[in-house]
C-alpha cells in the first residue's frame, strides 16, 4: 500500500465516479424509492432525529455504492450501509435482540470481503474495482455477499430484523441492505452457470419457505429470499443479457418489495396483529389499498403489463444453463401461489362473522413472532375505523398516495423498461405477444392455490426450521466458549505452563 | 497443574534446549569476542576488569541496576507500612546486644573497604553495599524488641541517602556529558586515571562504587527491615 | 568441566520450573524463581570461562584472562533478581495479611 | 541544535530518573508534589516529541560513556524510537493525568516516572542486556503500580503479574546468555555481522527465548493469560498507561529483535500449485520452514481467537479490555511477521492506533464506573461528565477497535489485512479480518450497555472525573483525527519500516 492510496482512493472516487447504465439504474431507483419511503414513515409516528440521520446514512451510502471505483471506497461504503442500519435498528424498541444477531454477521460479511479484497490485491496488486471479477478470493467475496444479499443458510440476520422492527422500518430497511449484497456480486464477481443454479435454487427454497409463512412480514421477508435468487441468477450469469436483466430486477424489486411492506404496514395498523388468515375482507373496507396489493402482487409474480414481468423474462430467457431456468419457473410458480394466497386472504376472502375469533388481535402473535407488532407502533398506521381522528386519516390517505404512486411506477417500469435501462435487449418490451407467455405461471400459480393448497400447508409446516443448524452451533459455541474461560480462570501454575508449552512447541518446529 | 504434565513439559523443553545447545557454534565459525580485560587497565586505569565493566563500559547498566533497586525499596517500604512484629516481642540476651554492637563497627569498615577498594580488588559497591546492609538489618534485628523499633539509621535518612545517591549517579553522568560530551563518560573528561593500583585512580570508578555501594547498602536495608518488621 | 557446569545449569532450570508448575505455595514459588535465576547465573558465568586463564584483575597484558563481561552482567542479573524476589515475598506477606493464605490455588479473586 | 541532538536519548532517560529524587524533595519540603510531577511528565512528553522537530538529525547514537556499541552501550534514536517515543510519553502523560488522586499517593508519581524512563529506555537502547536492564525497570514499577491500590484485588493481581512476568525474565536472560555465547555481542546492531549467515540450532533457539520472552510481556496467545488477571486489579489509569504505553516499549524492542537477530522476520511464501490438499499441505511445510516468522503468524493467529472469543463471555470491562488487547497485539504480530515494508508499515500504525484506542477504553472505566471496584459491564453508565459526549467518543472508541471507518482503527487493520494477504498468510488476514466481526459483538454489548442507561443516582463531580474526561477526549480525538490523516501517518509508518528493515540489514 502506498502512503498516498488511502484518502485518494475515495477522492478520485468522488472526483470521477463510474458512471455506468447500471449503477446509475440501482442507485436512481434507491434513491427515489427511499425518498418516498421516507415520505411513508414521516406519514406515522414521529422518529427520533437520530434516527432519521441513521437512516440517512444506510440510503446514502447505498446510493453511493454503485458510483465507486475502487476496492476500498466500495468497502468503506460498504460499512456504511451497515453502520447506517445499525443505527436505525438502535432506535428499534428491542435492538439488542436484533442486534446480536445483525452485527455479527453483518460483520462476518465485511471481513470476508475485506479478505477477499486483500487476497485480491495480493495478486494483482491494485485496488481498483476489477473489469474481470477479482482475480483471486472470489469465493470469500462470494460467501461475503451472500450473506449481505440473504441468501439461504444466512438468510437469518434479514428475516428475523424485519420481522421483529416497527413494521415502517422494514420499508426502509428493504431497499438497500440485500440489493447492495446483490450489486456487489454484480461488480465483483464473474459468474457461471454454477451461480446461475444457486441463484435458482435460492429462488425455489425461499418461496418454498415464504409459502409455509403465517404472518405476513415473515411471508414478506422469505419472498426477499426468493427474489434475490432471482437475481443472482441473472447477475451471475456471464452472459450480459443476463446480468442486465437481474439489474434490472432489482431495481424493480426495490419499488414493488417496497410496495409490498407498505400495504402489510398499512394492514398490520388496520387489523393491529400480522397473521395472514386472520385479516379477511380488507378489500372491502380498503378498496384502494387492495388495488395496490394486487398491482405490486402482480409485478412480483410477473404478470405481464408489470415490470416484474420484463426482468424475469429477460433473466430466464438469456441464462445460459437449463436447470437454473427450470428451477426460476418453478419458483415464479411458487410466487404465484404464494401471492395468490396473500391476497386471497387478505383481501378477497368473506369477513367471517363476528365472534369467530377476527377480533382477537395480539395474542394472535406467539412464538418467535412475538416481537412482530411493537406496541408502540400500532396506533400510528391509517384508517383504523375505532380510531375516528382526522390526523389519523390525514396520514393513512398520504401513505396511500405514496403506494399508489410506486404501483403506476411498477406499470411505467414495465411498459418503458428498455427507455428506463438501455442495457437491457431492444425487445424486451411489454407486448401484446408477452401476455399470453406471461400470464402462464400465475395462472398455474392461481389454479395450483384453488386446488391443492390447502393440502400443502400442512406439509409445507412441517419442514425444517433454521433451528436445525442453529441449534448445534450455538451449544458447541458455548461448550468452546467454555472451555476458554475455564482455561482463563486464574490459575497462574496453569499460565506458566502454557508459557512453557508455547516455547516447546515454537522450539520444536523452529529447531528440528 | 498435575506432576506428570509438569514432569512431561520439562522434560521435552530440557531435552529440547540441551539440542538446541549441543550446536554451538565452534570458536572458528564466529567472531571473537570483545574481551575488555585485555583493554581495561588502558582505557580506565581499574585494575579490576569487572568493575570497569560495571562502572565505565557499562556504567548505564549499572544505573539502572541501582533504579531497580532505589524502586523496590520504594515499593516495598510501601506496600509493608511499619507495622507491629509479633515476633519481634522476644528480647535477645545480653551477649547478643553487645556481641552486635561489637561486630557492627567491623562490618561496616568492611563493607566500607570492599566499596573502596572495588576498582582495585576483586569487591565492588554492589558487594560493599550487601555488608554495609546486613548491619543496619542485624542492629535492626537485634535491638527491635517488644513494638519498638531501632535503627541505626532512620527510615527516613536511609530514604534521604538513596536519593541523594541517586543524584549523585545522575549528576557523574551529567558532568561525563558536560565535560565529554558523553553521559558517564570517565577517563574522556579528562580527569586523570592516576596510578593504576593506587586509591584514587580510576576516574569515576571508585566514586560510582560508593555511590552505588550506598544505594544497594541503603536499599537492600530498607527491603529487608520492611519485609523483616511485616 | 565445563560440560558439567552446563548440565547443572540445566538441570537445576529444570528443577526450578518443575517447581514453579506443581508447588502451591507462594513462597515456594519465590524459592523456584531463585533456582531460575542461579541456572542462569551459572550459564553466564559459565560463558565467562576460557581454560588456563586468570581472574581479571588486570596488572598486565601478558596473561589471558577471562571474560569480566559476563561477570558485571552476573552482578547486575543477581540485583535485579534480589529485586524481584523482595517485591514477592512483599506481595506475598500483604496476601497473606489480606487473604490468610499462602496457597496460589486460593487466589481466585477474579473468577467471580 | 546537534549538540542539543546528541544528548536527547540521554536525556530522555536521565531526566526522568532524576524526577525521583527531585519528588522526593519536594515531599519532603513539604510541598504538593502532585502538580510539579504532572508538570514535569508534560515536559517529558514534549521533549519526545522533539525529534519531530524539522532540522533534527534522522538518527542520533548516544554513545553512554563514550564507548562504541561493541564495548559499551549506545542509545539510537532512530525512526522507530521517534515514532514511538511521543507514543509512550502522551499516554503515559493521560494515564498519569487521569490517576485518581485518593490512589496516587506514596510513591505513586515516582513510580510513574520510573515507567516512563523504563518504557523510553527500551525503546532508545541498542543492547539487549541493557534492554533486559530497562525492562526489569519497568516491569517492577509496573508490577507495584498493578498492585497499588493495596487491596486483596490489587494485591492478587499484582502477585500474577510478578511470577509470569518473573519467568518471562528468565527466559529472556537465558535467550541473552545464549545469543551472547553464540554471536559474543550484545548489541542489536551488531547480532548481524557476528553472526554466520546460516545461524546454528542454537542461535536460533536463544533467538526464541528471547522472542517468547518479550511475547510474553505483550501478551500473545499462548504466552497471554495472565494479562486479564494483572490489568483487572489495577488502577484505571495505570492500566491505561500499562495497556498504552508500557505494552508499546516492549513492542518496539520485539521488532529490535526480530529485525536484528538470526531467522528473524521477513516472510514470503511462494504460490503453490496443484489440489486442494497439495496446496494446503505445501503450505503448511513452508510454514514451519520459514522458521520463526511463521510460527510468529501462527501464535498470531492463536491470539486473535482465543483473545477475541475469551472476551465474548467477560462481565467485567477491565477483563474484556486486556483479551481484545490479545487479540490486536495478535494482529500488530501478524503485520511484523510478514515483514514486508508496507506491512510492518501497518503493524506499526496499529501498535500505535491500538495504544491511543485501548488507553482512552481504559480511562473510560473511571468515568463510567460507580466506584473503583465495579467495572462490571452490566452497571456501567455513560459517566459523570457529559454523558452524551463521553457516550459517543466511547462508541467511537470501540468502532476503532472494531475497525470500523470514520475511526482510526479501521485505516490500520485495512493496510494488515491487504499486507498480510499479499505476503502470502491469507489466513492471518481473514483471521484479522474475521475479528473485528467477534469484536463487535462484544464491544456492542459494552455499548449498549454504557448507553442505554441513565444514571440513578445523584451525580458526583469531582476534579479528577475532569481530568479523566479530558485525557479520554483526547484519545477519542486522536482516533478520530488519525483516521482523516491516515496517508500523512501510513507516510511516515512506510518510511520508519523502510528505515527499520534496512537498518537491520
Amino acid at each position: 500500500m502506498s502512503s498516498a492510496q488511502f484518502s485518494n482512493a475515495v477522492a478520485a472516487t468522488v472526483r470521477s465516479p463510474l458512471l455506468d447504465s447500471g449503477g446509475l439504474l440501482v442507485a436512481a431507483t434507491i434513491a427515489a424509492f427511499s425518498l418516498l419511503a421516507f415520505a411513508f414513515v414521516a406519514a406515522g409516528v414521529r422518529r427520533r432525529f437520530w434516527w432519521w440521520v441513521a437512516a440517512s446514512v444506510h440510503v446514502a451510502a447505498g446510493v453511493l455504492l454503485p458510483f465507486t471505483r475502487d476496492l476500498l471506497s466500495f468497502f468503506v461504503l460498504w460499512e456504511m450501509v451497515t453502520l447506517g442500519a445499525v443505527g436505525v435498528l438502535a432506535f428499534e424498541p428491542d435492538a439488542r435482540r436484533l442486534l446480536r444477531l445483525y452485527l455479527p454477521l453483518q460483520l462476518l460479511a465485511a471481513a470476508l470481503l475485506m479478505s477477499a479484497f486483500g487476497a485480491h490485491y495480493g495478486v494483482s496488486g491494485s485496488l481498483l474495482l476489477p473489469v474481470q471479477g477479482l482475480e483471486a478470493g472470489a469465493g470469500v467475496a462470494l460467501a461475503a455477499l451472500s450473506i449481505k444479499a440473504a441468501v439461504i443458510p444466512v438468510h437469518l440476520w434479514m428475516t428475523r430484523t424485519y420481522t421483529a422492527v416497527r413494521p415502517e422500518t422494514a420499508v426502509v430497511l428493504s431497499a438497500v441492505a440485500t440489493k447492495i449484497g446483490v450489486f456487489g456480486m454484480y461488480r465483483l464477481i464473474s459468474g457461471g452457470p454454477t451461480l446461475e443454479i444457486a441463484g435458482g435454487a435460492v429462488a425455489v427454497v425461499g418461496v418454498i419457505y415464504a409459502l409455509r409463512q403465517k404472518q405476513l412480514r415473515h411471508f414478506l421477508a422469505f419472498h426477499i429470499v426468493s427474489q434475490v435468487g432471482y437475481m443472482i441468477a441473472g447477475v451471475g450469469s456471464t452472459v450480459a443479457f443476463a446480468g442486465a436483466g437481474g439489474l434490472f430486477h432489482l431495481a424493480n424489486n426495490v419499488v414493488y418489495k417496497g410496495l409490498l411492506f407498505m400495504v402489510v404496514v398499512m394492514l398490520i395498523s388496520r387489523f393491529g396483529h400480522s397473521n395472514i388468515y386472520r385479516m379477511n375482507g380488507a378489500g372491502r373496507s380498503m378498496p384502494v389499498l387492495a388495488v395496490v396489493a394486487v398491482v405490486a402482487s402482480a409485478s412480483i409474480s410477473g404478470l405481464p403489463p408489470f415490470n416484474g414481468y420484463v426482468s424475469k423474462t429477460v433473466i430466464e430467457q438469456f441464462l445460459s444453463s437449463p436447470v437454473a431456468v427450470a428451477l426460476l419457473r418453478i419458483a415464479g410458480v411458487g410466487t404465484a401461489i404464494s401471492f395468490t394466497k396473500f391476497l386471497w386472504y387478505c383481501f378477497f376472502k368473506r369477513a367471517e362473522p363476528r365472534g369467530a375469533g377476527r377480533e382477537d388481535t395480539c395474542d394472535e402473535i406467539v412464538g418467535d413472532n412475538a416481537h412482530s407488532v411493537p406496541a408502540r407502533s400500532r396506533p400510528a398506521g391509517g384508517g383504523v375505523a375505532v380510531d375516528g381522528r382526522p390526523a389519523a386519516h390525514a396520514s393513512a390517505r398520504r401513505r396511500i398516495a405514496i403506494a399508489v404512486i410506486l404501483s403506476l411506477a411498477c406499470v411505467v417500469m414495465g411498459l418503458a423498461a428498455v427507455a428506463i435501462f438501455p442495457a437491457l435487449p431492444a425487445d424486451a418490451a411489454v407486448t401484446l405477444e408477452s401476455f399470453r407467455f406471461g400470464l402462464v405461471p400465475p395462472a398455474i400459480g392461481v389454479l395450483l392455490f384453488a386446488l391443492a393448497y390447502s393440502r400443502l400447508r400442512p406439509a409445507l409446516e412441517r419442514l425444517p426450521s433454521a433451528t436445525l443448524y442453529t441449534r448445534p452451533l450455538s451449544t458447541g459455541a458455548t461448550r468452546l466458549l467454555r472451555a476458554l474461560q475455564e482455561q482463563h480462570s486464574g490459575d497462574v501454575r496453569r499460565y506458566l505452563g502454557w508459557i512453557l508449552m508455547g516455547l516447546i512447541v515454537i522450539w520444536a518446529v523452529v529447531i528440528l | 497443574m498435575k506432576r506428570t504434565t509438569a514432569a512431561l513439559i520439562v522434560t521435552v523443553l530440557v531435552v529440547l534446549a540441551g539440542f538446541a545447545a549441543s550446536e554451538l557454534p565452534s570458536e572458528a565459525e564466529r567472531a571473537e569476542p570483545v574481551n575488555h580485560a585485555i583493554r581495561s587497565l588502558a582505557d580506565t586505569g581499574a585494575v579490576n576488569a569487572v568493575s570497569a565493566v560495571l562502572f565505565d563500559y557499562r556504567a548505564f547498566d549499572t544505573l539502572g541496576e541501582a533504579t531497580v533497586i532505589i524502586t523496590t525499596a520504594m515499593i516495598v517500604a510501601f506496600l509493608a507500612p511499619q507495622a507491629r512484629a509479633s515476633m519481634l516481642s522476644v528480647r535477645m540476651s545480653g551477649i547478643v546486644l553487645y556481641g552486635v554492637v561489637l561486630l557492627l563497627p567491623f562490618i561496616a569498615v568492611f563493607g566500607l573497604a570492599i566499596m573502596l577498594y572495588g576498582h582495585i580488588s576483586p569487591g565492588g559497591g554492589f558487594t560493599g553495599g550487601v555488608v554495609l546492609s546486613t548491619s543496619a538489618v542485624l542492629y535492626a534485628v537485634v535491638y527491635s524488641a517488644g513494638g519498638q523499633q531501632s535503627y541505626v539509621l532512620a527510615p527516613a535518612t536511609n530514604k534521604m541517602i538513596e536519593n541523594v545517591a541517586m543524584t549523585a549517579f545522575l549528576a557523574v553522568g551529567f558532568f561525563g556529558m558536560a565535560a565529554s560530551g558523553a553521559f558517564l563518560a570517565n577517563a574522556a573528561t579528562g580527569i586523570g586515571l592516576g596510578t593504576p593500583g593506587s586509591l584514587l585512580s580510576a576516574g569515576t570508578i571508585p566514586l560510582l562504587n560508593v555511590i552505588s555501594g550506598l544505594k544497594v547498602g541503603v536499599g537492600l536495608a530498607i527491603i529487608i527491615i520492611s519485609l523483616f518488621l511485616e | 568441566m565445563e560440560a558439567i557446569l552446563a548440565t547443572t545449569a540445566f538441570a537445576l532450570t529444570a528443577i526450578g520450573l518443575y517447581g514453579l508448575l506443581t508447588c502451591r505455595h507462594m513462597i515456594r514459588l519465590v524459592l523456584c524463581f531463585n533456582i531460575l535465576e542461579a541456572a542462569v547465573l551459572l550459564a553466564i558465568v559459565l560463558l565467562a570461562y576460557r581454560p588456563e586463564a586468570l581472574a581479571p584483575l588486570v596488572r598486565d597484558g601478558e596473561h589471558a584472562y577471562v571474560f569480566p563481561l559476563p561477570h558485571a552482567l552476573a552482578v547486575t542479573a543477581i540485583v535485579i533478581g534480589a529485586s524481584l524476589t523482595a517485591l514477592m515475598l512483599a506481595f506475598i506477606v500483604r496476601i497473606y495479611k489480606s487473604r490468610g493464605t499462602v496457597y496460589i490455588d486460593e487466589l481466585k479473586e477474579w473468577r467471580r | 541544535m546537534t549538540v542539543f541532538a546528541g544528548h536527547l536519548p540521554v536525556f530522555l532517560i536521565a531526566l526522568p530518573l532524576l524526577a525521583v529524587p527531585l519528588l522526593y524533595l519536594i515531599d519532603r519540603l513539604g510541598a504538593n508534589s502532585r502538580n510539579v510531577a504532572l508538570l514535569f511528565y508534560a515536559l517529558m512528553a514534549l521533549a519526545a516529541g522533539v525529534p519531530w522537530l524539522p532540522g533534527f538529525p534522522a538518527e542520533v547514537v548516544a554513545e553512554i560513556g563514550g564507548w562504541p556499541a561493541d564495548i559499551g552501550i549506545e542509545l539510537r534514536l532512530d525512526a522507530l524510537a521517534r515514532l514511538f517515543l511521543p507514543v509512550v510519553g502522551v499516554i503515559g502523560l493521560l494515564g498519569t493525568v487521569a490517576a485518581d488522586p485518593g490512589e496516587a499517593t506514596g510513591p505513586f508519581y515516582p513510580l510513574s516516572f520510573l515507567l516512563l524512563a523504563g518504557s523510553n529506555g527500551l525503546i532508545l537502547t541498542n543492547d539487549l542486556f541493557n534492554a533486559y536492564v530497562f525492562l526489569e525497570i519497568t516491569s517492577i514499577s509496573s508490577y507495584a503500580l498493578v498492585g497499588f491500590r493495596r487491596d486483596t484485588r490489587g494485591f492478587e493481581s499484582g502477585f500474577k503479574y510478578i511470577v509470569v512476568g518473573s519467568l518471562a525474565s528468565v527466559l529472556l536472560l537465558w535467550g541473552i546468555a545464549g545469543l551472547y555465547a553464540v554471536s559474543g555481542t550484545l548489541a542489536f546492531s551488531r547480532f548481524a555481522a557476528a553472526l554466520p549467515a546460516v545461524p546454528g540450532r542454537a542461535a536460533v533457539a536463544a533467538a526464541v527465548l528471547v522472542v517468547v520472552g518479550l511475547l510474553t510481556k505483550l501478551g500473545i496467545a499462548p504466552f497471554h493469560a495472565w494479562k486479564a488477571d494483572a490489568l483487572a486489579g489495577a488502577p484505571r489509569s495505570v492500566a491505561a498507561t500499562l495497556a498504552g504505553a508500557t505494552v508499546s516499549a516492549y513492542f518496539v524492542v520485539l521488532v529490535r529483535v526480530l529485525t536484528t537477530v538470526p531467522g528473524g522476520i521477513g516472510f514470503g511464501l511462494r504460490p503453490a500449485t496443484g489440489g486442494f490438499f497439495m496446496r494446503l499441505s505445501a503450505y503448511v511445510s513452508e510454514f514451519v520452514a520459514a522458521g520463526i516468522p511463521g510460527m510468529l503468524i501462527l501464535l498470531s493467529g492463536a491470539s486473535i481467537i482465543v483473545g477475541h472469543l475469551t472476551a465474548l463471555r467477560q462481565t467485567r470491562l477491565s477483563r474484556l479490555l486486556a483479551y481484545s488487547s490479545v487479540a490486536h497485539f495478535g494482529y500488530i504480530i501478524a503485520g511484523v511477521a510478514v515483514g514486508t515494508v508496507p506491512a510492518l508499515a501497518g503493524a506499526f500504525l496499529h501498535a500505535v492506533h491500538h495504544a491511543f484506542m485501548k488507553a482512552g477504553l481504559f480511562l473510560f472505566i473511571p468515568l463510567a464506573a460507580d466506584s473503583a471496584e465495579r467495572d462490571r459491564i452490566t452497571s456501567l453508565t455513560c459517566g459523570r461528565t457529559a454523558p452524551a459526549l463521553v457516550g459517543s467518543a466511547m462508541i467511537f472508541l470501540t468502532m476503532g477497535m472494531v475497525g470500523i471507518p470514520p475511526a482510526a482503527g479501521f485505516a490500520s487493520k485495512w493496510i494488515l489485512v491487504l499486507e498480510t494477504a499479499r505476503a502470502g498468510a491469507p489466513f492471518a488476514a481473514i483471521l484479522i479480518a474475521l475479528g473485528g466481526a467477534i469484536a463487535l459483538v462484544y464491544y456492542l454489548r459494552l455499548s449498549l450497555a454504557a448507553v442505554g442507561r441513565t444514571r440513578s443516582s445523584s451525580p458526583r463531580r469531582s476534579p479528577a472525573d475532569v481530568r479523566v474526561f479530558a485525557a479520554f477526549l483526547v484519545c477519542a480525538g486522536y482516533v478520530f483525527v488519525a483516521f482523516w490523516a491516515t496517508d500523512l501517518l501510513a507516510g511516515i509508518a512506510i518510511s520508519v519500516a523502510e528505515t527499520t528493515l534496512g537498518g537491520g540489514g
